[in-house]
């Protein structure tokens, strides 16, 4: 992590960054974003197995974006955020300078986004063990059994949408819920409201979500509504062979097509 | 009044509630599922737990639900009709292991839906067929503040009865509210003598960290402060701090209409959206999550004080618990009083 | 609330056998929001379209459904008449009750309540209406001719004549297609290149016209009125302008044996040739595939003996960029050798020909000067049978349509082998004869009664080689199935005529439809024979479907009325079923976030970035922006914008939405 | 049971398979009333959230039908369709709905028959799986009151 403040640190001393987001103490042995404005702070910056929020939101947040050039500390998660968003025109790669961290907190050093596409490339993606677990387990459920699960976790939701907030993909001014001409999701949280709600929310992430876990981590209900949008990057790779945020071009699998793609199910 | 004491022994505490359930009254209490302690509806007094500092969501949905049907609308040939929500058809419902700092979060609501001579008779009916009986704290954490905004672990205040668990295993019943009365009175062979114990001995020890009368006096000349920029810079504006909060009380109206059938719906909302105070023009006065952050804090310490005389926190410190990125207002509440004091 | 009239037409009795349409009428009075319902007999007749224009007027009415036909029949003619109430015409919807209801259901009450859930629908839909506006777009008054065939030739000079500009590709070297290959023409027996020559001449001096040969269609874009080309002109390796199609290189080419696509691969040509004496432009090409030099870096004798060296090895591929207002594609046809045949010797055996190649051997500009001579010895043949629907009408070759052509083509050959070799005989194998047209039946008649083919109606079923003679077994159906075994010294097939080469990769390119067999897909089959599906795009000739001469003419002319009509105005109006992203007042400018997700799925490029910029010219936003000319309305990015910023007019999310609920709710 | 009518609605393009039941039409092939066509410009025009709405107003059954494969009136939209369903039949069979309600094919403008036997067949299949009980219970349901 030294060689991260060490970077942090210079890029402030020579204003190529105006701000440094990254991880830092916060209450009660929580782990929270900080903003670094200062060269002498640096020291704050922290990293260890409690920063998993994914700070690739901040990168898109009105009053940080104005601050002007950002340096954000990055690990994986973060890394594959960056592309997808860059990818879908959210992010510039002349505002921001990526310090990648690796899982030991040593610092990976990027110059620019093709470096992290580089980098990126050489790493086997995959699901956490705990969630690719659990979906293996719903899905060896009836599809009865699965129907009861979810409407039963869902039916929890309270549509605070702090699943939604909290995603750095979800950057729409406007969400699909929220239109209502036509009204495409019953506003209210009962439990069809929610079902379409997250039916929707996984739906909008198919072949964008990067599995950084934000949403499950937000959702005060704990619902595991990651689980579903875990399912379409598994969907995305089975059918596609793909996945999100593994490039800064706009690859998405829904905005693209191949005539040989491979279903069995069309009559 | 004067409050009376009973005494209430875990068996009777069992009957009490097989007893309300035969009148057909509809018992909640905090049930644990999925390592979450939330209220719902309970058939024995077993399936409630005892295990929780707070329960996640407040209390505040017994009257002010999360989605409530103002009217129905119908659309037919001759014109459209509008059907009033039948509020006979609210249920009686006993509100079982409130905290005090839940049940002091109705005086907010209360002041907010009648203000002004404005009666909300839904929310009124509602919490008018509710009966209280919180439980007081044994332990704390330390996202606890209640005592920072004069409250206690302890506090009968909002409750209609406030059971609290002495040593032996039962329960101290204080009797605060005439329909507490009515209830204890109808169950008398419930509730025994009460004893001479203390009660302030079996509650939670919470420190008090700020004072508000300190933020109560300053907060309004600090409008234009930079902390509300640098504390909200974290921010992401998902809103579950206002949807687990005791006192929130903003709400989206819509109509939802499938057909020519639909109904009028009052829902949560949070005023941290930012789509929460857009204008049709797409102006929005509350631009950035700074504005919002401040409009949530000073909503709370200045314009409800200042309106409708009380203060919009109870120190539950739910909001900071369901804070996905550590946005704690214990602690910005303390940075807000060292900055009014500079 | 909504004014909606409800017009339920009986269509005689096709809908009201199975469907009690007063019952529909009178359901659908109860709607909310229909000011009016009635039903009749013949909506689309002239009384009917009054009634529900008196309608409009008399109710003021501010939406319209009229339940009868398919849309795709009677829309525009319902909307017209909307429109001449004086109400918008996009505020006339049309609900199908005879095709998806009465002609696909038996009577009954299950029939009538699917009439009136439709009935229903639509009444949601159009309550949700708004008026829609023509698009306007200037037209580019150049037409684009793809194909230098007959058809392709006629279309070219009509457009020409009524004063517009074409450009005319061709991707042979010469113009003049499969007819510049045939001798005599039935049903009149006039010489083929008499008539097409000057046609192509008048082609390439035409001063409206400017011919590209050697060169194909790179690439498609743009829209009706607006197409943008590009023309991969191939490298003939000729400077044309030195060139003076002396043909003195195509004499000294030292490459000689190459099969010649203008004599049906039954010549030879050289690898810098010109196809045929009358080539239009009659200037060589180097054919790189088979050119020494191109080949092994060696010889470049061409190069050495033209005397205005004109030769060019090194000359690239040039792409030019056009824009047309108007397409008409020509590509014609292609037919299958006798190599497809594996019961008539997979075309091992040299006197087992196809009918162009029978042709080519009997025009005086052949390889025989006109005579008849088989291809194996050069002897003139005594007995020649000739096979028709060799592969057409046989579901077993995947070919089920009838080539159209042969009937007449068979007959024609019988008839000049006939007056060549008089004392010849020839045979004829048919399954029917096809002799519709002007003077057909007679011609075939005159074949059969005058020159004395034998017309045998069977099928051959195997040709076998015995003796230097090919020996042809079948049956005469006539006959009882009588089998039928003749030594033949010369075998024609008429083989099936399909589809030309590369055809599906143009269609792909123009986003033209197709069918199964390949050939182009008209608009209509009736009422627009020479459109496409894509506006701007014309049909002319045996792209098509297999056509004669005066029938493809005919198709050419046709397009070209087309191309003129189109050309009449400045500007062409669209049909405005655009998609559209919204757009406010600052500060918000538009619900479109900019992620361009959209951009990659619209197949038309329609879909602009729009960069929103404050007072000192700093971008704030950059936002989707459809070009409503270039926009064909499929409505993609619509269903994948996430944010709902776009609406499909006409198929707004509202519309379909209220649909849904329509439908499924009673 | 056996009384059990289904209600299906098909969501098709207008240019192959609204062409094709109107051939349907026009040969006088008979096929089951319970489908219902919506009629769009292209597959590619088909929202997602058009079939769980179709669902939440009391569908049993929904097929969604455009132009074969490189058939396509706008060349592409059927190509991105298919991709969608893709995902979504997977993520709703995760969810618990059950995909075999949502019948996907490709109808082409001369493929009448095909279109009366995709209705009949789909319809029989409906009706075996029977009302779609489960997610019109979930429409009817009011917001959890049994948790607050």
């Amino acid at each position: 992590m030294d060689s991260v403040r060490k970077k942090a640190k210079e890029l402030l001393d020579n204003n190529t960054v105006n701000v440094i987001i990254g991880y830092g103490e916060g209450s009660d042995n929580n782990v929270r974003a900080i903003f670094i404005h200062k060269p002498e702070d640096v020291d704050k910056l922290i990293y260890d197995e409690r920063c998993v929020q994914n700070l690739a939101f901040y990168l898109m947040k009105h009053e940080v974006k104005h601050k002007g050039k950002l340096g954000i500390v990055a690990p994986l998660t973060v890394l594959r955020t960056i592309l997808q968003v860059a990818s879908e025109y959210q992010v510039k790669e002349d505002v921001v300078v990526v310090l990648g961290v690796a899982p030991d907190g040593g610092y990976i050093e990027f110059n620019g986004f093709k470096d992290i596409e580089n980098y990126i490339a050489t790493i086997s993606i995959d699901l956490p063990e705990k969630e690719k677990e659990m979906i293996k387990k719903l899905e060896g459920m009836s599809l009865e059994q699965r129907w009861q699960f979810w409407t039963k976790q869902l039916s929890r939701c309270i549509k605070c949408y702090a699943c939604r907030a909290t995603c750095p993909m979800c950057y729409c001014t406007r969400c699909q819920v929220e239109c209502n001409q036509p009204q495409w999701v019953t506003v209210e949280a009962t439990p069809l409201g929610n079902l379409e709600w997250h039916f929707m929310r996984a739906m909008h992430l198919a072949g964008r979500c990067v599995n950084c876990g934000e949403c499950a981590r937000a959702c005060p209900l704990g619902i595991p509504i990651n689980l579903l949008t875990y399912k379409t990057v598994l969907t995305v790779k089975d059918k596609f062979d793909t996945y999100a945020g593994t490039t800064a071009s706009m690859d998405s699998v829904l905005s693209s097509y191949k005539t040989d793609d491979k279903e069995n199910f069309i009559r | 009044m004067n409050i009376e004491k009973k005494l209430l022994k875990p068996a009777s505490f069992e009957k009490l509630v097989l007893k309300l359930k035969e009148e057909r009254k509809q018992v909640f209490a905090p049930v644990k599922k999925d390592d979450l302690v939330n209220f719902a509806e309970i058939s024995s007094l077993q399936e409630m737990t005892d295990d929780y500092i707070v329960t996640v969501q407040s209390a505040k949905s017994v009257a002010f639900p999360k989605v409530e049907t103002l009217f129905d609308i119908q659309t037919t040939k001759e014109g459209v009709i509008l059907t009033d929500k039948d509020i006979n058809a609210i249920p009686e419902i006993v509100m079982l292991g409130a905290r005090p700092c839940d049940a002091a979060g109705f005086d907010s609501l209360n002041a907010i839906f009648t203000w002004d001579g404005l009666i909300d008779n839904i929310y009124t009916t509602r919490l008018k067929r509710t009966t209280i009986i919180g439980i007081s704290c044994s332990k704390c954490d330390a996202k606890c503040f209640c005592t920072s905004l004069n409250g206690n672990p302890g506090a009968t205040k909002g409750s209609d009865i406030l059971l609290t668990k002495i040593d032996n295993g039962d329960f101290l019943a204080e009797i605060v509210t005439e329909k507490g009365d009515t209830l204890v009175k109808k169950y008398s062979d419930l509730f025994e003598t009460a004893t001479d114990a203390d009660k302030n001995k079996f509650i939670a020890d919470v420190p008090v960290k700020f004072d508000v009368k300190t933020i109560l006096d300053n907060i309004s000349s600090h409008f234009e402060n930079g902390l509300w920029a640098e504390q909200s810079l974290r921010c992401i504006s998902c809103g579950a701090c206002a949807y687990v909060c005791p006192t929130c009380a903003c709400f989206d109206i819509q109509d939802l209409t499938n057909g020519h059938e639909g109904h009028r719906k009052r829902s949560w909302d949070s005023c941290g959206f930012s789509l929460f105070t857009i204008h049709t023009s797409g102006h929005n006065p509350r631009e950035v999550q700074s504005q919002r952050w401040r409009q949530r804090v000073m909503h709370k310490f200045a314009y409800m004080p200042e309106r409708q005389q009380v203060v919009g926190c109870v120190g539950c410190g739910r909001c900071s618990r369901a804070c996905p990125v550590d946005m704690n207002l214990k602690e910005h509440l303390i940075n807000l009083t060292e900055e009014v004091v500079k | 609330m909504a004014r909606i009239g409800v017009f339920i037409c009986h269509c005689g009795e096709n809908i009201s056998a199975t469907v009690d349409c007063e019952k529909v009428a009178n359901t659908a009075a109860g709607f909310p929001g229909v000011a009016f319902s009635t039903h009749y007999k013949y909506m689309c007749s002239d009384p009917g379209q009054n009634l529900v224009k008196e309608a409009i007027k008399e109710h003021k009415l501010d939406g319209v459904v009229v339940a009868a036909c398919s849309p795709r029949m009677h829309e525009p003619t319902f909307r017209r008449a909307t429109a001449e109430a004086g109400l918008n015409p996009y505020l006339c919807e049309m609900a199908n009750l005879r095709e998806h209801v009465s002609w696909v259901h038996e009577k009954g009450e299950a029939t009538t309540n699917k009439a009136i859930d439709s009935v229903r629908t639509l009444v949601e839909k159009v309550k949700r209406n708004t008026p829609l506006h023509p698009i306007r777009v200037p037209v580019t008054k150049t037409a684009l001719v793809i194909g230098g065939g007959v058809a392709g030739i006629q279309a070219a000079l009509d457009i020409a004549n009524t004063g517009h500009k074409v450009i005319m590709i061709e991707r042979d070297p010469s113009i003049g297609g499969h007819m510049s290959q045939l001798s005599e023409t039935f049903p009149t027996l006039d010489c083929s290149q008499c008539i097409l020559t000057p046609r192509m001449v008048e082609v390439a001096q035409h001063s409206n016209i400017t011919l590209y040969t050697y060169a194909e269609v790179e690439s498609v874009d743009g829209f009706i009125g607006n197409f943008k080309i590009k023309i991969r002109k191939k490298a003939k390796s000729i400077d044309e302008k030195a060139c003076t199609g002396c043909g003195l290189c195509t004499t000294k080419c030292p490459t000689k044996k190459i099969a010649s696509e203008f004599e049906q691969y039954l010549g030879k040509r050289p690898a810098i040739y010109v196809p045929f004496p009358q080539a239009v432009p009659n200037k060589p090409v180097i054919d790189k595939e088979n050119c020494t030099y191109y080949l092994k870096g060696k010889c470049r004798i061409c190069e050495k003996i033209c005397p205005t060296k004109a030769i060019r090895f090194d000359q690239p591929d040039e792409i030019l960029d056009v824009e047309v207002g108007a397409i008409v594609v020509a590509t014609g046809f292609d037919v299958k050798g006798t190599d497809f045949f594996p019961e008539y010797g997979y075309g091992n055996y040299k006197d087992g020909i196809t009918g162009v190649q029978f042709h080519h051997r009997a025009s005086a500009s052949g390889p025989t000067q006109g005579m008849i001579r088989r291809p194996s010895d050069g002897e003139i043949p005594k007995k020649v049978v000739f096979i028709k629907c060799a592969g057409s009408r046989d579901p077993a070759k995947r070919y089920e349509y009838c080539s159209k052509i042969c009937c007449m083509y068979t007959a024609k050959h019988a008839m000049l082998y006939k007056h060549k070799v008089h004392d010849g005989n020839a045979y004829v194998f048919y399954m029917d004869i096809r002799a519709a047209g002007k003077n057909y039946e007679e011609f075939t008649r005159r074949a059969i009664t005058e020159d004395g083919a034998k017309y045998i109606r069977g099928r051959v079923s195997r040709i076998y080689e015995k003796n230097g003679k090919l020996i042809v077994s079948g049956a005469d159906t006539l006959m009882g199935g009588m089998p039928v075994e003749i030594e033949a010294d010369l075998v024609i097939l008429a083989t099936v005529s399909v589809a030309s080469k590369g055809a599906e990769e143009l269609a792909q390119k123009l986003h033209v439809s197709y069918d199964q067999n390949k050939f182009f897909t008209e608009a209509h089959p009736k009422l627009k024979p020479v459109e496409t599906n894509t506006a701007g795009i014309f049909l002319a000739g045996a792209c098509h479907a297999p056509k004669d001469i005066p029938e493809s003419v005919a198709m050419a002319s046709g397009a070209a009325g087309k191309v003129a009509c189109l050309f009449s105005n400045d500007e062409l109006t669209r049909e405005p079923v655009v998609a559209e992203v919204n757009r406010f007042a600052p500060p918000l400018f538009s619900t479109c976030v900019g992620c361009f997700m959209c951009q990659p799925v619209c197949p038309y490029q329609a879909i602009e970035r729009e960069q929103i910029k404050d007072r000192s010219g700093n971008v704030i936003k950059e936002l989707a922006r459809i070009n409503p000319g270039l926009c064909q309305g499929c409505g993609t990015c619509v269903a994948l914008c996430r944010s709902k910023s776009i609406e499909l007019h006409g198929y707004t999310n509202s519309q379909v939405m209220a649909e849904v609920v329509a439908m499924l709710n009673e | 049971m056996s009384d059990f009518e289904p209600k299906i609605v098909a969501f098709v393009c207008n240019w192959c398979t609204y062409a094709g039941a109107d051939l349907t039409g026009t040969s006088r092939i008979k096929y089951a009333t319970n489908v219902k066509i919506i009629r769009f410009p292209c597959t590619g025009r088909i929202d997602f959230m058009l079939l769980m709405k179709s669902f939440a107003n009391g569908a049993d059954g929904i097929i969604v039908s455009g132009c074969h494969p490189n058939d396509c009136h706008y060349t592409s939209g059927n190509f991105h369709a298919r991709r969608r369903w893709m995902v979504f039949k997977e993520l709703a069979d995760f969810i618990g709905i059950d995909s075999n309600r949502v019948c996907f094919s490709w109808v082409s403008a001369a493929e009448g028959a095909k279109w009366a036997e995709i209705v009949n067949t789909f319809t029989d299949e409906v009706r075996k799986l029977g009302s779609h009980k489960a997610y019109i219970d979930l429409t009817k349901a009011e917001h959890n009151n049994a948790i607050l």
